[in-house]
């Protein structure tokens, strides 16, 4: 869910973290259930429920869905994101660096929408210049073009310079230099203009 | 032993090897594109890293993100598990040239048994049954009977210009050969300006029988026995087992022993099958070589009681064979395994998806590999199968009743599986006798519809 | 999900765990069952259920959906009723007929909620009458007395004489003579007075 | 072989049975409280029954409601699976009186077996070891250092009148025994009004190791090698193991073959469990025997590939044991248990509820019996066991770190389990050594205390 939803669930808190788990497993259950409307009173227990006009039964897919699908993927990565299963409880995972942040934007930058995140287009090893010692490509202020080098992701002894992909601000570096990245990682967030 | 593996594959095959990491203190490194966030694979290794987009072709094929993955996570070897990079030569080259170990055999040994007809040379060679075929063009029908005579009938004449059954004639006797020869050469000059025709051994009703083989890299070579995988559908295996019930302990010793000397001598390493095509006699014929770990290893490891996977890792850090696998190695029951594979059990159409219920069977006799869960989803992107069911018997007949309580035992809802089809083909009375070949699954379509 | 089903959620949380699998579970029965709307009032109870115009599909309840919604109307120590897994498709599942109907009225008596089932106290063999050739305890349409004998349900060679536990008229049998009951089974459908 | 067997059971065992009979061809009844009309035991067998409400005593333990259940099924035969009815001669005397099959030993046998002083006399007769103690009164502190010195220190003295360790008293060596034994008598004096005392053997580090026999219905029993069942809490069993480290080829070969005497003298038949406590020299003395299928069956099966609950439907049709098992049954490697129960890991309170994700490890080498699914209901009637995970391997060693794979991959949200626990027991240095008894779990908790 982004932050801003977040946001607002904490304002109209009077809801403890169960009862929205709950509460997110009904609506996931009623969409999937195709309903299109909802009611519910308590005092005295009322119900209405609605079924949304249906235009083709969903759950197996065929060939066509399929491609359907594959677009919807490479579009939204995270459209059609499985439930995943819990933690273990058993053993520690410890998921390396890369892994834990896989992808997403961190807390604190995502906050602001209107930020646009830079990733790494490869996997890697991050470095902020060009060469040990030289001064970075980057720092937090700079103004950017579209295509100016903000850092290099060295892979395979390859140093792989890396582009913004929008001209703006400079606003947060969100890895260190030295640090294994891994496809998709989030690298800096720049304002645009 | 290593100290930190790279697993370059998805699936029950990198959760596989996985499994076998954390049993042996191996630290594992699953890589995944951005379709596979939620495996169990990414879930069970020690660390995960993503490496592209859902396009194998830009994730799990991309050379320089899988190494590039394997030098920031700083591994001792990869593990490449089946399909993707297992057979890529160059892969394995890359990998050296980086200083990170290849579980696999050399890249030379690679590319050689990628290369069909070397292959076929080097067994040829090693003293492995081929499958006879005639050395280059065959120039008349008098040519041709003295060939056919020294093969046997049937033989097959193939058009050597071109393909798609122009030009082709199976024979199956002296008699009608002149005639289907000087058919078969005006049919082929016809259709491809170029008369020339070839000539091969045909098997009318050929088996499907590979032998897996361990070798370490001290030069020695072991074979662990055959799996019968006949049960296919456009050659794609549906079923395999182990043993075969058309290999005799005399026949098994006598392959196991010429597989051991030949592939001593091309330097085989690592885990490899040998695949054959057996007649109707019981003649076995050497088709080619798989130079990595199979699907189907489980019904070896039921039987045998090797666990291939760790062989693979023990034998990729230098240890000898002699201390890992016992010198003699007694086949023990019978073992079964069904692919059930995320596709329609009548169309085969894949079915990606969503999935709701999934109850995996348990109890004696019965393993199950996959990486699947209630709730996950069958990415569109990969391969279909979902899962492995093998059971294991005393005998082919309880393997079979196992395997036939496991399959009712076995619910996966939300998308499509194969689980239906091996239903029905562990009542087809042809299977159950266990003489079929691998035009079984035609017959049996056949058999079905005229249900 | 929309923010704005969540907040109209939020507000009417009053729902326990158990209230959302009990409705979960209705409105599985619903999709199942074809239907377009539902409306439900508790106080003195007033259904109105509106069937989806499908046409080919018959908007006709089966035994087993009849007595599902049976279940979820009584509302009674199903609460924690697990989701059943689903039919498994390789094998075919005999269940004898016993087990099909399970503790549950059948259809043509669940429609009349006032209708109160009289169901076996124990597993055995039902029987309509003292001995074979007998006239049998009751017959449709009788008027019966709390604690008058109905049928006897044979088990271990014992005949257990079955005792009604309400006054009123007898609308139906719902076993035949010389058939296995099981624990609960509903046999009479008697109109209480 | 039966056409039709009722399982008069819940849970995995039920399910177990149930498996065992579709392999072998024979249809199966389910019978059902109302709390288990979702079970999978109900789901699978061919048919099932609703026998009572969810208390045990009105449903599982319904006598009357069990027998009319196979009468109006018509079954030829009822397993009643461990617990339960299991151990109650009466409904085995109630099934022999309905003419229906009772799988397990005649009634007078579990009747005898039953009685556990009976048991001790029978056993003791048929020379198996028992732990002694004195017949009847020891009146004096001479008589009790002579019977002392007859059976070796430690000896412990005991209340005839009482319990609760009151006038109870562990004598480690002859020069304590005076003032203990006059410690003992007066405490026992003021405690029951009656200062009489015996003595038994003492054990000071007593592990808990129990044999698997199978005897046919012609007079012939075959002991199957014993299990290790050392970690306990309570007496409830948590891990359970084949082989014991402690037993050695020539021990389990001396215990098998007086078993095989005592058993056939007492006219023992189907699947029993013979008792024992081993005291620090190895030395084994019987303690009671259970007369059906235990809940660690599994490893048993894993190390000798018998499959006991198929045995018992043979051997209670009448097959002979010489048809079933090969007559000298190996052991092959080592095979180690967890009991997965819904219960707090730490507080073990039991927890009833709804599974919300059930992920089952799998892959070789491992093994897992239950009942229970995602979305499964895990009702507050019944015992808590959930699941049994059982691995298998070349040593225990392997065993173990696969153990540690599987509970790492054994995933139950919604519920607690006791899979923490387990995992935390197989991190543990003297868990691992082997070298254990049954205080193990008491030391265990004081050094996770400790930490």
């Amino acid at each position: 869910m982004t932050e801003n939803k977040r946001d607002r669930q904490a304002k109209t808190r009077v809801m403890k973290p169960e009862d929205i788990q709950e509460l997110k497993e009904l609506i996931e259950f009623l969409k999937e259930s195709n309903i299109g409307e909802f009611d519910l009173e308590r005092g005295d227990l009322k119900v209405r429920i609605k079924f949304a006009p249906k235009p083709g039964e969903a759950g197996v897919l065929d060939l066509t869905q399929m491609a359907q699908m594959a677009r919807l993927f490479a579009a939204q990565p995270q459209a059609l994101a499985p439930t995943v299963l819990p933690e273990v409880h058993a053993t520690a995972q410890a998921h390396s660096a890369p892994a834990a942040t896989a992808g997403q934007p961190t807390a604190g930058e995502a906050e602001d929408a209107s930020l646009h995140i830079v990733k790494s287009p490869i996997v890697g090893t991050f470095y902020e210049s060009p060469s040990p010692g030289a001064s970075a490509y980057v720092k937090i202020g700079d103004q950017v073009e579209n295509g100016q080098t903000l850092c290099i992701v060295e892979a395979m002894k390859l140093m792989n310079e890396i582009e913004s992909d929008v001209a703006g601000e400079i606003v947060k570096r969100l890895v260190q230099s030295g640090q294994p990245v891994e496809y998709g990682q989030p690298l800096f967030a720049v304002r645009p203009r | 032993m290593f100290h930190k593996v790279l697993i370059a594959n998805r699936g029950e095959i990198a959760l596989r090897v996985i499994c076998a990491c954390k049993e042996m203190g191996i630290r594992t490194v699953a890589v995944y594109s951005e379709a596979d966030r939620h495996s169990l694979h990414v879930r069970f290794a020690d660390e995960a890293i993503c490496i592209g987009p859902p396009r194998s072709a830009e994730s799990y094929l991309n050379v320089p993100a899988v190494i590039s993955a394997a030098e920031i996570a700083d591994v001792d070897a990869i593990h490449p598990g089946y399909g993707l990079l297992s057979e890529n030569a160059n892969f394995a080259e890359v990998c050296r040239a980086s200083n990170i170990k290849f579980i696999g055999p050399p890249p030379d040994v690679t590319r050689l048994m990628g290369e069909k007809e070397k292959a076929r040379q080097a067994m040829k060679h090693a003293k492995v049954p081929i499958l006879p075929g005639s050395d280059g063009v065959i120039q008349s029908d008098g040519e041709a009977l003295e060939w056919a005579r020294s093969v046997g009938f049937p033989v097959i004449l193939k058009a050597s210009a071109g393909g798609g059954g122009r030009g082709m004639r199976v024979i199956r006797s002296a008699e009608e050969l002149p005639a289907l020869f000087h058919a078969a050469h005006t049919e082929a000059m016809n259709a491809f300006g170029n008369g020339d025709l070839y000539m091969e051994k045909f098997i009318e009703q050929p088996r499907h029988i590979e032998f897996q083989v361990l070798a370490d890299e001290h030069g020695t070579v072991l074979s662990l026995g055959e799996r019968e995988c006949s049960i296919q559908r456009r050659h794609q295996k549906l079923i395999e087992e182990a043993p075969s019930l058309q290999v005799t302990p005399k026949l098994r010793e006598e392959i196991g022993r010429t597989l051991k000397k030949s592939l001593e001598h091309v330097g085989y390493q690592n885990a490899g099958t040998v695949e054959f095509l057996m007649d109707e006699d019981g003649k076995l014929y050497f088709i080619e070589m798989n130079t990595r770990i199979q699907v189907e290893h489980p019904v070896t490891e039921f039987v045998t009681g090797i666990d291939l996977v760790k062989a693979q890792l023990r034998i990729a850090c230098g240890e000898k064979l002699s201390s890992i696998v016992p010198e003699h190695v007694p086949i023990k029951g019978h073992a079964i395994e069904c692919r059930i594979n995320a596709e329609h059990p009548e169309k085969f159409t894949p079915s990606a998806g969503k999935i709701t219920a999934f109850n995996v069977p348990g109890g004696n006799g019965v393993r199950v590999d996959t990486a699947q869960y209630s709730e996950g989803v069958v990415p569109p992107y990969y391969d279909s199968l979902i899962a492995k069911l093998i059971t294991h018997g005393h005998d082919r007949e309880e393997a079979m009743a196992r395997m036939r309580r496991a399959l009712g035992m076995f619910v996966v809802q939300g998308i499509h599986t194969t689980i239906p089809l091996h239903a029905k083909i562990f009542e087809d009375e042809e299977f159950k006798t266990g003489k079929f070949d691998t035009k079984f699954m035609e017959r049996f379509f056949e058999r079905q519809k005229s249900q």
